[in-house]
């Protein structure tokens, strides 16, 4: 590489390409094995083929990015603007190598995962779709159409904005989720991811028993559901997804394994009379 | 109401659009073709009744309302749910005279949304392997040099997954779909087992969904307690998910200060290395 | 119901007394003669309707009650709403003959009050301004060394403003008001365009107090968050503001503790000067 | 001045004499230009005549408060106390000038005035007038009555407390506001403040939409201001709120012509069909 | 309803074995046996009608149910709300025809409740008194060295302060006071100023015991502020107990978390002491 | 004693009984001198049998046992448990005298009493109670039964767990009672308590006035209960509690005639009308 050429810059409009290969291709090519990684290399493509004029250069570059790669695609848009900004000091000659290169969004891509897919799948999109379908009760597209323009502005300019912000600030874009700040920010984001995911189950979600007991005279006796509702409304929903939790975080199940459990759960509490979802056409 | 071939394709196509891996990208395709809501609307107009379209969507979309997809884990599949399920829902609501609008139909749909999307993980699966043949292809690109080539594999080659996983099927099963469904109605009519315990299963999901996602923010028995605070709110006050957010924020920003005040220590720890950075610290 | 001129006097007298700049004091003029609520009780009596007097304070100062003033910046004139408002609109109900309690009666009063309020801003700012003159008296005093006559200033002379800006037209407006309302009345149905604009301002005014108060609040972004939790609890919740505060009270607490356990760190900061601040800082 | 004679001690009579000016004359010679300085000098004149017997001393100490001075009149009385006291040391010849003073009264009016106004105009006034209104509703004097007790008890004996606390701890008076607790106890007071203000919007402003749109069969087909409850029960209030205070804090538009735009915003929502107030004789 | 001396005796042995200082032992006696609501279960077995045991159970539980006894001081005592308050409400009841489930039977129950609950306390102090007696015999086996006697002295002749003060007072009130029950009703109607009285105490016993509790929580004066959140929680929200228990560990954790980072000052304090200190604290 | 003997170990049987005579025994001899100094004694008994074979160093050991004690017996079984652990430590020559064994014990039993009353009179047992009350509406026995169940096991093996992680752990059982955690710990658990405590009280008590002033019409004109609730909801009940603990513990007034005051101004509302609590057959 030309160590010495110190003039490489990323214009806009190659910058924009790379954005929107990601935004489009982050996930095209998803296996199980590689997931994000060649979403990520056709996203560098554009950079590579600016900073390094000789096809051999873009060859050596490219091998930094065939490390696997998988984060939360939103949020993760982040990294690959900071790639963009390490490579253009690396083709600069500045002391950036691609173990470096690989450090950085080896580190970045758990942590942002984590953030992302409950600040965005658990929290926003829930509160997003809840506005909506509010908008849609009686079959009206309002809600459908205020949600595609609302999320798809958001999204869109979202990771834009992500993006170019990696590329000015390189790893200081991101300084507050790994830097001083970083435990502060992400201990608070998770308070609110946690506390609104609470909120999406209970207001989403509701996993009730029909099983009520009658006395000798014909009349309920029993009526389990408001007996567990006047201990902690909502317990149900709560235990069984506690149950899931359990199963996958403590046992080590699979989700797939986890909702034939649930199966078995359903089927039993069916043919006894627990469960009766009260369908009819 | 029937589904001619054209009809099929359409929604056929539609599934190769959206799912967690999809042509469509995640932001248009995932989170926005694929999610059912929308793909009501898209139904609702590919098949020329917006309304039931809608309804259906918007009752499938309840039982899907935070579906989570960490590292690929999917405990249902959107594209199935969209655009298999709605369709067919659609075709067995209209061809029993049900009110659209009405509870029946909105648990038939659910019933339909929850067999589909358990179904389509395979569909969603089939396709993240068979990508695993393009990247095959990558791998040698790269690693003989030819660049422009990967372009084709991560937006070229997956659409021939996409053909044989999401067209496909979507347009055999919507175009054959509504006979099916009739005989399904029959043969696992609403009041028995089957039924019941699919659609108890179905009013489940969410919470594996939700578990995964929990798995993800807990750490500490600890980290349980603004979950339940948040389900509180919710389930016994029944404050809306905005309203849920401000309050969170209330204890986002305190738990940020605490943090903070607590993360100066270290710096303390370094007073040693002179009283600039001191200085810098108390400005702050 | 008419109003004779020493029932006018009277109420000209009681403008006088109260408004932000006033003669009976801020406590007892400001925040209490002049609030609607108690206006509306002075009015009643003077008029002799309490129970008429008492509903139209009452549906005025829900308009006003979050009233701020800082810095004299005043969005509303509560002499003009309480005794120039009030008793135009106690005539206005009891010649339309609509029941006091009535939505309508409350309607009308608000109405009423919004338009006298935002005008009666004039009648402050003529009062302050003409205080400037009185002042300049007390700027001579003081250079002359007869600080006697400051109280003549303070005191003595203000009640010129108020004799030309708030005595002459409340009394004058309340005297000959009634046949002005009847007109307007006419003029202005409740249900036009300028009434209801009148109207929605009046309902939107105190979002300007409220304003007014939140620039002085909100320094930083994250300040909007308790706002908006109070709000919250307030909007969703139902909470009265008793409880809002009771709740409040909780957040401040932590917050107290939380800036005294980080306002240490500055202290931390100087353990190089000795020992014997560290020691006090323990006994905390 | 006789800064030998060290035995000058105001006394009870002359320290309520110079509260109850305060008390009635805070604000009754205010102007836009001087605000509340007339009021500080009449209120400080029994102070000097006591401590000072030659009147050219009295002259001499009355330029102090000429300064232009501005607070809550409610809190700010603890700020008279502390001059009053300052002035008494003056008196007796301590190291006190009129610039100590002055300074003292510039550096507390500004914080005094932003916690006064939150917490007496936007916290305390709302609360008893709220619970006040409930007691009227119906037409009853009783809230009425209510509210001039509570709070002319409330204001005079909380507005005495202070200038004598002011008078007997000089600057320790207000040291927990600028001491060390200082930010801490404004934050807490701030929270307090801020929680309660949004509290009075949320319950004693409404502002709704009217806007209702109609089916082709004449059912209501959409009514914004169910749909705008479901997004966040007054987000209209909210929106109008923070419009206005946009307004006024980033373009500085002066709270007249905020409500002139108000005014213009009514009429055109009033003329679309936005707004509709719903008035009737 | 009658109460033979067999079912008489029953319930007197109970009362041997609850109450604060018992013969079942804390956990199985006081907390369990001795709570109106277990007393109801018992009471209604032994007099052969268990939903009017329950049924006067649980409307005198409402009235207990957070008694606490710190230090021994007993407001209220259990032994005799449940095994003379509840056979005795029951003959009442039965012998007036009400419905056991009828507002008016919870009313009855509640004020014969409230009375032998407050009478009641004169046997609690009787028995823990004449256990003085068996305590000087305890400290003279000590002294002799006679240790093989305490078991007697702990476990055995507390018995005979209970048959004095429990079992005999039980069993002739609740034989004989099927008679005496008539009696009071007709000497004292429940319209007339003592039932009145009685009952409004009875209503206000509870705040007694809370208050006992504050005594033992508050501090200082902010410590209030954690009881009146939890009281508006629940009064203005009508959270119930679990929910409110999941919101206050909210903030316990962050009064935890607070306390802790603010518990390191005095560590940072002695840091001169060497960098061992220090990184240890950094791991945290 | 046996300084040198270094072999005395408890086996898990006696261990057992002591804690049974505790978990039976801890109040049986109850006295308002003594309070549960003999329980205490009594479930010592079996460990200070095994660990002295000599009867004379039994008599010597159980001295230290002679002294005042008394907390909470639920959370107090932790002490016991400890104090098993030390005494096996004097026996095997240990450092260890009477007097420390009784500095720990008399340094705890004041905070685990308050802890402990407020713990699980305050709040488990409330909430417990809570949910079965609602079980049992209706005269059913269910409320009963799972109340039994439930209390008995999490007092049985919640006392066990507490006894043997005191003989286990001895001091550092508590160590987050006591030590660096201390403060904390005791301070969020107050937190709970309180919050749970104000629950309890609104929950279940209602103190409400019947008073109503009727206009000339016959109509009421002012129910003065409502009022009070615009105020503040349960005004009156945290009224009367805190007047309850204003006379305890200000004025010192013990709670026998704190009820006596109560009488009286029951007796007075009643003749007043302002209680009224509506009975009748
Ligand atoms: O968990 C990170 C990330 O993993 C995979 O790439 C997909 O399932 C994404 O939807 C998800 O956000
Ligand atoms: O803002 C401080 C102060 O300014 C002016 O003096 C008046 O408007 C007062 O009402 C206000 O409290
Ligand atoms: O307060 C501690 C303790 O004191 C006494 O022993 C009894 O009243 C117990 O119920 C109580 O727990």
């Amino acid at each position: 590489m030309e160590n010495t050429n110190n003039s490489h810059t990323l214009d806009h409009k190659t910058l924009t390409k790379s954005f929107h290969r990601w935004f489009w291709g982050a996930l095209t090519c998803f296996s199980q094995e590689h997931m994000q990684t060649f979403g990520y290399m056709a996203s560098m493509l554009p950079i590579l083929r600016k900073l390094y004029p000789k096809h051999e250069d873009q060859v050596k570059a490219i091998k930094a990015y065939t490390a696997f790669f998988n984060t939360n695609p939103m949020l993760g848009t982040v990294i690959v603007g900071i790639t963009a900004s390490m490579e253009q000091a690396r083709a600069n000659g500045k002391e950036i190598d691609g173990e470096t290169i690989n450090d950085m969004r080896a580190g970045l891509m758990g942590p942002i995962a984590g953030i992302g897919d409950s600040l965005i799948d658990g929290t926003l999109i829930p509160i997003l779709l809840g506005i909506s379908l509010g908008m849609s009760s009686g079959g009206s597209p309002l809600g459908a159409i205020f949600y595609i323009v609302a999320w798809v502005l958001i999204a869109y300019f979202g990771q834009r904005f992500l993006y170019f912000r990696g590329y000015r600030f390189g790893g200081q874009a991101v300084s507050f989720l790994v830097g001083k700040q970083g435990a502060a920010v992400r201990h608070a984001i998770g308070i609110v991811g946690s506390m609104v995911v609470g909120g999406v189950l209970a207001s989403w979600v509701n996993v009730t028993t029909s099983l009520k007991l009658y006395g000798s005279n014909g009349k309920v006796f029993l009526n389990l559901q408001d007996k567990l509702n006047s201990i902690y409304p909502g317990l149900l929903t709560v235990l069984i997804t506690l149950f899931c939790w359990w199963l996958m975080t403590k046992k080590h199940v699979s989700a797939i394994w986890t909702m034939l459990i649930l199966v078995v759960i359903s089927l039993i509490g069916v043919l006894l009379g627990f469960f009766n979802p009260g369908l009819s056409y | 109401m029937t589904i001619n071939w054209l009809q099929a394709a359409i929604l056929g196509l539609f599934a190769c659009l959206c799912s967690n891996s999809c042509m469509a990208g995640q932001a248009v395709g995932n989170y926005t073709i694929g999610r059912p809501l929308v793909g009501g609307l898209v139904c609702g107009i590919v098949l020329g009744n917006l309304q039931l379209g809608i309804a259906c969507g918007v009752a499938m979309q309840l039982v899907y309302i935070a579906l989570v997809t960490p590292g690929g884990t999917v405990s249902a599949d959107v594209r199935a749910i969209s655009y298999i399920g709605i369709p067919l829902a659609m075709v067995a609501i209209s061809s029993q005279g049900l009110n659209p609008l009405g509870g029946s139909a909105a648990n038939l749909a659910k019933s339909v949304g929850t067999l589909v999307g358990t179904v389509g993980t395979v569909l969603y699966y089939a396709v993240a392997t068979m990508n695993l043949v393009w990247q095959s292809f990558g791998w040698k690109d790269v690693h003989n040099g030819k660049l422009d080539k990967l372009t084709a594999v991560n937006f070229g080659w997956p659409w021939v997954s996409h053909a044989l996983f999401s067209f496909l099927p979507t347009m055999l099963l919507t175009y054959y779909g509504a006979t099916a469904v009739t005989a399904l109605q029959t043969a696992l009519p609403m009041d028995g087992i089957a039924m019941k315990t699919l659609f108890t299963v179905g009013g489940m999901l969410p919470c594996v969904g939700i578990a995964i996602l929990l798995r993800q923010i807990i750490g500490r028995v600890v980290d349980f307690i603004p979950f339940f605070v948040g389900f509180t709110l919710a389930a016994s006050l029944h404050l809306n998910l905005v309203s849920v957010t401000v309050v969170s924020l209330m204890f986002a920003v305190i738990v940020y200060e605490l943090e903070m005040s607590r993360g100066s220590k270290p710096t303390n720890g370094t007073t040693a290395d002179g009283p600039s950075d001191e200085n810098a610290e108390e400005d702050i």
